[in-house]
Parts: structure tokens; C-alpha cells; sequence
């Protein structure tokens, strides 16, 4: 019977772990596209996808970082601060390749003691990274003064961080180091024994230090590659536009939460996934570029960014529970 | 129909999904007054759902449940415990960040004047309740997270013991109790039968629900597969039973 | 087989529902309040065809922004130009996010674009925009050097030099505080260039005059800004002025009372002119004011693009800044503050 | 033995639920005020003392929100939309005090949408708040033309509402408030049934249900309970400065939950108390204050201020620890 064979081939895709995510961000997009078709012309995409990477990777980085059940809040500052300190360097007379490790160690640093203050002392990792996002922004404002400063690296390096490739820079370096992230990550959280770890120790902390599982080591690694990306991605978006100012982490530190939360993200740790921190990026930062599109005035596209993002969700869980249903059935057999 | 010989609860086909996990299958149980029934089955069978349907806690998606002869339909386990209907769930519903008193009394607080609590007057009931069954804790102010395990199982005994009315569910009350509290649970269960307070016994031990229990209930994958009067089954044709599932 | 979950999305949908109905209902009524108030459009056909795109670095809360959108949409009512301002939603610190509206404001094409010299790192976009044959005007922040400008092919800057009225409102203020003094500059923005180009300025008028001063971080939040003065006045009686990159200085309408300082005892100069500001000067707490008449900075640019657009004439520069606005002047425009004119 | 009793008597201070947040301040306050004696000076205090109150309104709700194991961040929103709606009304020639009565249902429905988005569709509140967060902040915007407006209310309700009553200013009407809902919170937090149901409701949501507790319910109210808080707190702050503007609420989303949790409230429900959030509401708001005072630079103050948060937790967790283990030991002899 094929028929029944395409019913379970798709049965199949809607049940899918990933499949609720996929299918909000594609209900967003349709709704754009018909208020405005040029939201899908390749010039409208590719300037989306210059920017989102950037956000990407560090929404990465939050997101496996929730996984475990800890925020960084302080990645808006990390954002900021690493490129300023790499052109500082540079400005030193420090080779680029040697500043942009600098640059990412102290980034590794900044990580490492988020971990180490938050394991340590039991305070909720949500206000000791509010503290260290106030600590290092003001870092960054002093040394930059308060002003942007020309970020040049050399353009090869320019050219690896952040360059067009094809379509018009639809297919671009950024984008090319998110998928590198995105499934290394992907492999990690998902086939790789570290992930079960993460997931445990953000699903029961207690649980997972009973069976063996150093929670506090998982937790102090993953606070520092959140840092590294969040640096990383900052020295990207500086790169980009060739400059490096105090105030470049904009919202970042709760709009890297919301987005992650948006792709499916527990904000009490233990769920989430490395595709739907992606995909959640996508939407938060398509959701304005579709409304301007749209010719929405901007009072009310504030309102309509507020109301999207509840529609969104919902859509998203509602999905989620019916792939999972059918999942489920299809064992219950 | 007399008094006598109607059940206190009549639980009528009742079906439950959890999404498309089909966790009961039409299943039928009578509950008589003054009754102890031992409630059996496989890790999983679905025991503890048609116990957490009977106290409220779920709704049936099919099915019909009378109380006295009344049908009724409880939406929350508030509404079951006007009707009597008492439980003692599994995972104890204990709150761990509010200490013993306050977990003791919870949502059936001792109140003054404006619903304004009475600690002294509390305290004092859950310190007599703790002692009844023989449970010694050092003192009232530790939260729930505190305690042992055992101790945490004897706090929702104790509890659940406290409040009964018609009805009394207790799902593994004995768990992680010592010989000695164990054997005053069993006591305690059997001396309800003088108070005319119904029992359902879930437990996982064979010996303990053939002392206890007048009838015993056997569940499998979502359906009943036994109810016997206790002096028709042997411990070993239970266990034979509950293994092979028929 | 029931599924809640139907049941509590409906019902979920339906609270959404709600909100919209609520929100809309609160927005339609005060939108057919307003509706008075809008300028008429005398020649519509004069502008008609003429596409333009706006794009600020205010974020929809910001209230200067506000005018400048104001006086943005009656100039096009009032040529009947097809008309769309672009916000961020995150207002100006977000740069990725003003650069990706200028490129999709590019991707349509306008006839005019409108922006603000914000970054520097938004020139390459603008002289992208000139070289597609874009009329590119630029308003309220200009390009930093001469040679951006030329890079950028704008055909005009129209606005105010930040670090010149940074250094006019010192200099004005300078009639009521001796030289040598130690004065306070209220830093609203920290880190960003409007701010920080006004303060520029003000230091090197303070500097010539043989003043000291200090620079509190602040923000937009006027409680903040209260308890910062007043902690800084406690803490240096010695303050003879006080200078704000901002609106926020009309706190000490509030504060000086406490403190038990007359009005005019210590001078205070602000940037801008909100109500606040308008009522601090009207009650003599704040000597003096900047502005720099956003209104014009929306209006302005319409008419030039439109003439530009349909007549290739070239684009000339209007400063709207370094007005001084004191007591009289504020008597005078107290109304058009409340329009929402001036600001 | 007399020293014995007074050693006695120390243990029971110290021993109090309450003391680890007030000696947290203590300690935060002699630190400023060996940095700079005017800190405690009556005009500064004054100063203090007229804007903290407002907040501390609002943090209550939160607070109490919070220990039910739900967020609003909407509080920004409807502490800036009331005002705006109320001085709307009054422009149209309604009575002053209808229009206030108006505003506080308006902001009792947002509170109500909030709560019964959240609990029907099962969307974190964080994330359902952040959405409405938007959604009326841009309806505060449309109202308002974006445009701060005068907001005068008869000079007897004004005077109600926000008035110096003695000592020049730091006795006044907002902090008789404060004080008012404080011990109204407090007494139902710590002495009621509802005050049982709310720690029960964050602390296990599912074994309060199986205890009877109508969960939805409680969450309901305490949304309504906090959205009109934070309104009243808007009006008052409008009533202050004779304003009302869209962006007043700045950025009180963060800055409230921040206060919470430095006063001990659990980001993950279950555990606070009143008393923290007003501390912790004084905490945040004098930190600033006292580092002014202290002529500390200004971009340096940035980062002291996140070192600050970070330091004022950590004590207020150590004195919590101590008093808690005095109090245990005590009542196990
Ligand atoms: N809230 C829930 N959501 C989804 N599935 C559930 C839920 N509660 C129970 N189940 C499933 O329903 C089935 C019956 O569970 P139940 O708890 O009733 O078993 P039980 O007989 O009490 O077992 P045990 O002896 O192990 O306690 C199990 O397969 C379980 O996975
Ligand atoms: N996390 C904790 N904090 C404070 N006190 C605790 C904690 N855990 C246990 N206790 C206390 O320590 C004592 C011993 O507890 P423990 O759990 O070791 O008992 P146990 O021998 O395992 O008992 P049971 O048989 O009941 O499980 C108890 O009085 C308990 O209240
Ligand atoms: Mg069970
Ligand atoms: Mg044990």
C-alpha cells in the first residue's frame, strides 16, 4: 500500500525531534512572504543571513549553557570586549593572529570565572553574570572611551571571519562557521557521551553528581565556551563592519536567552537543542526584518514583535506536542 | 439497594491517554465500605494513574466514576476530597522548600479569623499525628528537603492518615519505612476496617498485601486481569500471575 | 481520545485574542483622538511618485526620534511623497541592527534615502546606496570628516554639529558661572557619539575658560539621574554648574528643592526641550537650553529629496542646531512643546 | 548567668529569617559611608527615599510573582502604560479619580492576559511576558505619539500619591506606601493560608495541585496582584515628576527580578519573602547612589557596580547560612 507508505514516510518527519522548530520558523516565513514577497528575494536573505550567524554562535553557546541550567547573561559584554582588546593589541603593534588569541583567552577567562564564582558560591549564575556584565562592560568602556573604534584585521583574516562567498553573500565565512559550530555541537549534545552529561546535570543536578557525573566541570566548561563564542562571534560582527565599540553586545544578553528559549530551550535547564537555539535565532532576528518589510510604523511593530513571539512559541510547543504524540504512538505500537 | 451492600466508590470503564500513550483500557473497579483492597501489578501497568483519576488529580478521557451511588466528575483533587476521597501519592507531594508543618497542613490549613494560620494549634496536631505512627523527626522547622527518605514517607502517611474520611489511597506507603514503622502501617490499615474507611493498598509487596488487604486487584498493561477475594489466591498464584500477566 | 492540549491552545489563542482587541482598542481610540491634529496635505500631487525611506537610529521609545518621525510624515502629507521611517528596535546601540534596515531600505530602491551618519561603519552601506543613484541626505549625526562625507555621496547634512553645541551650551552657560570653576557634566549616553561629541565640545569651551569638572555616567532614567545629582552636590558643594548631554538636568526642578538650592543659584543647561525641561525653565531651575529642532530634521529632508528628485537641483546643508532657548524663547514655544513640535 | 542570656538573645536576632538581608545592607551601607560620611546624610537619604519606594511597589509584586515560580517582565510596560492611560482619560475631561480606577483595571486585565496565557498554554512566563512586555509598550508608544506628556492630577491626590510629609522629604507618601503594602504582603505571605498556597505553588507545583491547591488560580492572582502594583508604582512616579512617558518604566523588567533575588527570592520559585525584596530594592537602587558619593570615576562605576551585586549576594548568603544553622542547632536541643 503506498499510500500508507507515504503516510508513514510522513509521519515520519513530523515526528522528528526537530520538526516543531523547522515548522514555526516556516509559518513565520510564509506570513512575511505574503505580506511583502521581497522577504525572500535573495537580496533580502542574504542581508539576514550576514547578521544572524554572528547572533548564532552565540546563541549557541547560550543555548548549551541553559541546557545545562545556567545562564550567561554576560555575553553582551564578552561581545563587546573581545574585539576592543584585539584592536587594542593590534594598535600596540601586537601581530593580528597573536592578538585574536589574546582576545579569545581573555574571553576563556571571562567564562572561567563566571563558572568558578557560580559553582563555588551558589549564587544563581543568573545575577553573577548580570554582575560580570556590568564589570566587563565598564572595562570596555574605559578602554575604548566610550568611542567606536576602526577594527582592522588583515583581510585574510577579514575574509575567514566574515566574507561573502556566493548568492550575492547569501553563502558567506559567517555562515560557514555557524554550520562548523552547528554540528560539531550537534555531535557533541547528541551522539557523544558529553552530552548526556550536559543534559543530566541541567535535568538533575543531584542526580547527575550521584551517578558519577562532575557537574561542576561540566558546568565551568560549558561557561567557557560560551564566553570563547560569544567573543568570537563579537570579533565577527567587528569585522564585519570594521569597527569595535562598548555598546556593539546591544540586547544580546537577553536576546540570546530568548531566542534559545524560542527554538525549544528549558529555561530550567535539561531541554534544548543546538537546532532550534538556530532556528530561534533566525526568527528573533527575522521577526523585525519581515515587519519592516511588511511597512508596519514603528510603534506598532513593536507591538507586533511582542505579539509574534508569544504566536510563535505557542505554534512551536503546539507542533512539539503533536510530533511528540505521534512518536510516542508509533512506540506505544 | 441497601446501605449495606452498595459500593462507597464504583469506578466504571474508565480509559486514559497520555497523548497516544493509552495507559488504561477500560478498567472496572468497585470499592466497598470498610473495605481493604491491595491494588497489584507491573512497574508501569497503570496503577498509580487510575489511583491519581480516582483522587482528581487526572481526568478520564472515558469513563465514569460514582461516589455512593452518585456519579460524579472531579476536576481537581480538591473536589475529590469534598467527597472524601483521600490520597497518598507515590512521590509523597511533599514541598521541599516549606518545612513539616506547613507541608502537613497544606491546602487544609488551621485558620483563624480572615484565613489567618494557627501555628501553635497545627503544630501540635502534626507533632501527635508524627508520634501516632511511631516516626521520630527533631524538629518541626526542617524543610521537607531535610528529612530522610523514610522520614518524608512517614510525614505523607502520617498526613494522608490524618485526613481521612471515606476513602483512603495509599500508593507504596511503606517504601522506605523501617521494619518496625511498617508494621504500624499495616496495623493502621487493618483498624480502619472499625472505622468503616475504605483502603486501597498499592503495593509492590506480595506478603504485605496478603496480610492486609480483603481483595486483591490485579492490573497489567492498562487492563484488569484479577480481583479475588484474598482467600481464593495464593501469595505465589499472585506473583505467577502478575509475571505471565495471565 | 481528548487532547488538552487543543483545548488549551484554543484557549490560549483566544487570550492572544484578547490582547490584540484590547491593545487595539486602546490604540484606535487614541489614534482617532489625535486625528485633528494632522497637517493637511494642501498639494498632494507635488511629491506624488516620489518614494522615500527613513532610516533612524531611535528606537520607537525614543522621544526625540518621535518628533523627528513627526515632522518626517507631515512633510510627506504635505507633498503626498510615498513615505516609510525605519527603527530599530533596540534604538541605536544595536548597529548590526540599524545596518540591516539601511540594507533593506537600499533593496527597495527609494528615490530618497534618509539616514543618519551614526557609525561609521554604515558609510559603506550609504555610498553603496549613491552609487545605485539613491539620493542619499544625511540628518542629525554628520560624517565625521569631510572626506567621509564625500565617500558617503550624501548631497547634504541636515542637523547639528554635535561637538559646536556641546561647546555653545558651555559658552552660553558661561554668562552665569565665573571663570575657574568646578562644574558637573551629565553624561546621558554613555559611549555614544551624540553624547559623547556634545561633551567634546563642552570641554574644550570648559578648558579655555579655566574650569575642572567631573562626568557622571548616567542615563535616560530620570530617577537616576536625581539621586546622581543630588549625591554629587552633597559630595562636592563646591559645583558651580551643571551641564547635561541631555534632557535630564530638568531633575533638579525636583531636587534642588531638597537641597535647599534657589532657582538660578546654580546654573543648569540641558540639551533638548521635553515638557520637563520646558517647565524647569519656566521655573528658572534650568537656566538655559539646546535645541536643535528635531522636527525640522524630519521635515527638512522630504522637501529637499522631492525638489532633488523632480527638479536635479544640488543639495545644500541646514544647521537646525545651537538654538538657545532661555525663558523668553520658552514662553514663546510652550505650546508647540506640548504639539509635540518642539522637543 | 547574664552574659549567657545575652548570648541568647544575639543568637535569636541573628537567627531571624529576616537578618541575613539586613545586615547585607548594614554592610553596604557603612562601606559607603566610610567612603563618603554625606552618604548617610539626611538630604542624600532623603533623595534615596523619594524614588525607592516606587520601585519597591513594583518589586513586591515581582517578588511575590516570583516566589509563585512565575516572571513579569512586562512590569515596564504597565508601570509606563497606566500613567499614559490615565492622563489620556483626564485630557478627555474624565474625572481624576475615575480615570485612575480605569487604569488599574487596565493594568489588572494585563496582569489577567498574563496569567492566563501562561497557564493555559504552558509557555514559560518569561517568555510570554517578555512578549506582552512589547506589546503594550508599544500600545504606551502609540498613545503617546512616543511624546512625554504633563501629568497633573488634582493636588490633594498628587500630594496622596507622592508627597514629602516630614523630615525634608524622607518621610513621605510613597514610602507610607511601602510600608502599607509591605506588611499587607507580609502578613499574607507569612501568616495566611494564601501566603501557604503561594510557596507551595512555586515550590512544587504539582504536589500543591495534588493537595488541593488551585494553582491556576494563585498564579492568576498574583499576576493581577503584580501588574497592578507595578501600574500604581507607574502612577505615583508620573505623579512625581508631573510625567508620562512611554519609556519610563526603563529598565525595570531586569532591574525588579535583579532586586528580588538580591533579597533572597529563588529565581526557581518557592523560596523569598517580603522583607528581602524591599531590601533588595534598597540595595540595588543605593548602590548607585553611594558609589557617586564616593567619587568613584565614571566608567569605572560600571564595573563596581557589577562586582557590587555579586559581593552583596555572596554576604547575604553567608549570613543566611549562619543564621540558618544557629537557628536548626537551637531548636535541636
Ligand atoms: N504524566 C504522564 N505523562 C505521560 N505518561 C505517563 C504519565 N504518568 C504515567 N505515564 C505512563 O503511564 C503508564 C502507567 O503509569 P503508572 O504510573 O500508572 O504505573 P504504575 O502501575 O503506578 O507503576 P509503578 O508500579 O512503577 O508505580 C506508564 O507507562 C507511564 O510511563
Ligand atoms: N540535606 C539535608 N539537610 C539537613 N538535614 C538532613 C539532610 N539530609 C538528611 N538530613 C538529616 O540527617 C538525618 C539522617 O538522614 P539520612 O537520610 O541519612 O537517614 P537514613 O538513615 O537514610 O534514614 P531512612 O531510612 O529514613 O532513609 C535525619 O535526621 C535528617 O533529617
Ligand atoms: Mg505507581
Ligand atoms: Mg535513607
Amino acid at each position: 500500500m503506498t499510500s500508507n507508505k507515504r503516510q508513514m514516510y510522513f509521519f515520519k518527519i513530523i515526528s522528528n525531534k526537530e520538526f516543531a522548530s523547522f515548522f514555526t520558523l516556516i509559518v513565520l516565513w510564509i506570513l512575511f512572504y505574503m505580506l511583502n514577497p521581497s522577504f525572500l528575494s535573495l537580496s533580502n536573505l542574504s542581508v539576514l543571513f550576514t547578521v544572524i550567524p554572528i547572533y548564532g554562535i552565540t546563541v549557541l553557546g547560550v543555548t548549551l549553557l541553559m541546557i545545562a541550567g545556567e545562564f550567561d547573561l554576560s555575553v553582551a559584554a564578552t561581545f563587546a570586549l573581545v574585539p576592543l582588546v584585539i584592536q587594542l593589541l593590534m594598535s600596540d603593534g601586537i601581530n593580528a593572529i597573536a592578538a585574536i588569541v589574546i582576545g579569545l583567552l581573555l574571553a576563556a577567562l571571562i567564562g572561567f570565572l563566571n563558572g568558578i564564582i557560580t559553582v563555588k558560591t551558589g549564587i544563581p549564575s543568573f545575577i553573577v553574570t548580570l554582575g560580570t556584565l556590568f564589570v566587563w562592560l565598564g572595562i570596555a568602556l574605559q578602554i575604548s572611551g566610550g568611542q567606536p573604534h576602526p577594527f582592522i584585521l588583515p583581510s585574510a583574516a577579514t575574509r575567514i571571519l566574515s566574507g561573502s562567498i556566493a548568492f550575492n553573500g547569501l553563502i558567506n565565512s559567517q555562515l560557514i562557521w555557524l554550520i562548523i559550530f552547528g554540528v560539531l555541537f550537534y555531535l557533541i549534545l547528541e551522539r557523544h557521551q558529553w552530552g548526556n552529561w550536559i543534559y543530566a546535570t541541567g535535568g538533575n543536578k543531584d542526580a547527575a553528581r550521584a551517578m558519577g557525573i562532575k557537574v561542576d566541570y561540566v558546568k565551568i566548561a560549558l561557561f567557557i565556551l560560551c564566553a570563547v563564542l560569544a567573543g568570537f562571534s563579537g570579533m565577527m560582527e567587528s569585522a564585519l563592519y570594521g569597527q569595535a565599540i562598548a555598546n556593539q553586545g546591544g540586547n544580546l544578553e537577553l536576546d540570546s536567552i530568548a531566542a534559545a528559549v524560542i527554538g525549544g530551550t528549558s529555561l530550567f535547564g535539561g531541554e534544548g537543542s543546538v537546532l532550534g537555539g538556530i532556528i530561534g535565532t533566525i526568527i528573533i532576528w527575522s521577526i523585525e526584518n519581515g515587519l519592516i518589510l511588511a511597512g508596519v510604523s514603528s510603534y506598532v511593530y513593536e507591538t507586533l514583535i511582542g505579539a509574534l513571539i508569544i504566536i510563535v512559541v505557542m505554534v512551536h510547543r503546539y507542533a512539539k506536542k503533536i510530533s511528540k504524540n505521534i512518536r510516542l504512538g508509533e512506540l506505544n505500537e | 439497594m441497601s446501605e449495606k451492600t452498595q459500593p462507597v466508590v464504583k469506578m466504571v470503564n474508565i480509559h486514559k491517554w497520555f497523548g497516544n500513550l493509552y495507559a488504561l483500557r477500560g478498567v472496572d473497579l468497585e470499592i466497598n465500605r470498610g473495605e481493604v483492597i491491595g491494588l497489584v501489578g507491573d512497574n508501569g501497568a497503570g496503577k498509580s494513574t487510575l489511583m491519581k483519576i480516582l483522587a482528581g488529580y487526572h481526568k478520564p478521557d472515558k469513563g465514569e466514576i460514582y461516589v455512593e451511588g452518585k456519579k460524579v466528575e472531579f476536576n481537581s483533587p480538591h473536589e475529590a476530597r469534598e467527597m472524601g476521597i483521600e490520597m497518598m501519592y507515590q512521590d509523597l507531594s511533599l514541598i521541599n522548600t516549606m518545612n513539616i508543618v506547613r507541608n502537613f497542613f497544606l491546602g487544609r490549613e488551621i485558620t483563624g479569623r480572615f484565613g489567618f494560620l494557627k501555628f501553635n494549634k497545627m503544630k501540635e496536631e502534626v507533632k501527635k499525628a508524627i508520634e501516632d505512627i511511631g516516626l521520630k523527626i527533631p524538629n518541626l522547622e526542617l524543610r521537607a528537603d531535610e528529612l530522610s527518605g523514610g522520614q518524608r514517607q512517614g510525614l505523607a502517611f502520617a498526613r494522608s492518615y490524618y485526613f481521612k474520611k471515606k476513602v483512603l489511597i495509599l500508593d507504596e506507603p511503606t517504601n522506605n519505612l523501617s521494619v518496625k514503622e511498617t508494621n504500624k502501617v499495616l496495623s493502621f490499615i487493618r483498624s480502619l476496617k472499625e472505622l468503616n474507611i475504605s483502603v486501597i493498598f498499592v503495593t509492590h509487596n506480595l506478603f504485605h498485601v496478603h496480610e492486609a488487604a480483603d481483595r486483591i486487584v490485579v492490573i497489567s498493561r492498562g487492563r484488569k486481569i484479577g480481583d479475588f477475594p484474598k482467600s481464593q489466591i495464593s501469595v505465589t498464584e499472585l506473583a505467577s500471575l502478575i509475571t505471565h500477566g495471565s | 481520545m481528548v487532547d488538552k492540549s487543543r483545548r488549551n491552545f484554543i484557549i490560549g489563542m483566544a487570550g492572544l485574542g484578547a490582547l490584540a482587541a484590547a491593545g487595539w482598542g486602546v490604540a484606535g481610540w487614541s489614534l482617532s483622538r489625535v486625528s485633528g491634529t494632522k497637517v493637511a496635505s494642501a498639494t498632494p500631487a507635488f511629491g506624488q511618485g516620489v518614494n522615500i525611506i527613513f532610516n533612524g537610529h531611535w528606537g520607537p521609545e525614543n522621544v526625540f526620534g518621535n518628533v523627528v518621525e513627526k515632522g518626517f510624515y507631515d512633510a510627506c502629507g504635505l507633498v503626498g511623497a510615498n513615505c516609510k521611517m525605519y527603527r530599530p528596535a533596540n534604538g541605536s546601540s544595536d548597529v548590526s541592527e540599524i545596518i540591516s534596515n539601511l540594507q533593506a531600505a537600499i533593496n527597495q530602491h527609494p528615490d530618497v534615502l534618509i539616514a543618519t551618519d551614526i557609525y561609521t561603519s554604515v558609510q559603506p552601506y550609504l555610498h553603496q546606496a549613491s552609487q545605485e543613484g539613491i539620493i542619499v541626505i544625511l540628518v542629525n549625526v554628520d560624517a565625521p570628516t569631510q572626506s567621509d562625507f564625500e565617500y558617503t555621496g550624501a548631497i547634504s547634512y541636515i542637523g547639528q554639529d554635535l561637538v559646536k553645541a556641546g561647546y555653545v551650551q558651555a559658552q552660553a552657560l558661561s554668562k552665569y558661572f565665573p571663570s575657574g570653576s568646578h562644574v558637573v557634566i551629565i553624561n546621558e549616553g554613555p559611549g555614544q557619539v551624540w553624547a559623547e561629541q556634545r561633551d567634546e565640545g563642552m570641554k574644550e569651551f570648559l578648558k579655555q575658560y579655566g574650569c575642572t569638572w567631573d562626568v557622571i555616567e548616567s542615563s535616560f532614567n530620570l530617577s537616576q539621574v536625581a539621586s546622581q545629582i543630588t549625591a554629587y552636590l552633597e559630595a562636592n558643594p563646591d559645583t558651580k554648574a551643571i551641564l547635561s548631554n541631555g534632557y535630564g538636568g530638568a531633575v533638579v526642578m525636583d531636587v534642588f528643592p531638597k537641597l535647599g538650592i534657589q532657582p538660578g543659584q546654580i546654573p543648569v543647561a540641558t540639551f533638548d526641550i521635553t515638557p520637563q525641561v520646558l517647565d524647569a525653565i519656566l521655573a528658572g531651575y534650568v537656566t538655559l537650553t539646546i535645541d536643535q529642532q528635531p522636527y525640522l530634521q524630519g521635515f527638512l529632508p522630504v522637501i529637499q529629496g522631492v525638489l532633488v528628485k523632480k527638479y536635479d537641483f544640488s543639495g545644500w546643508n541646514v544647521d537646525t542646531g545651537n538654538y538657545v532657548i532661555t525663558k523668553e524663547i520658552a514662553e514663546k514655544v510652550e505650546p508647540l512643546v506640548k504639539e509635540g513640535i518642539f522637543y
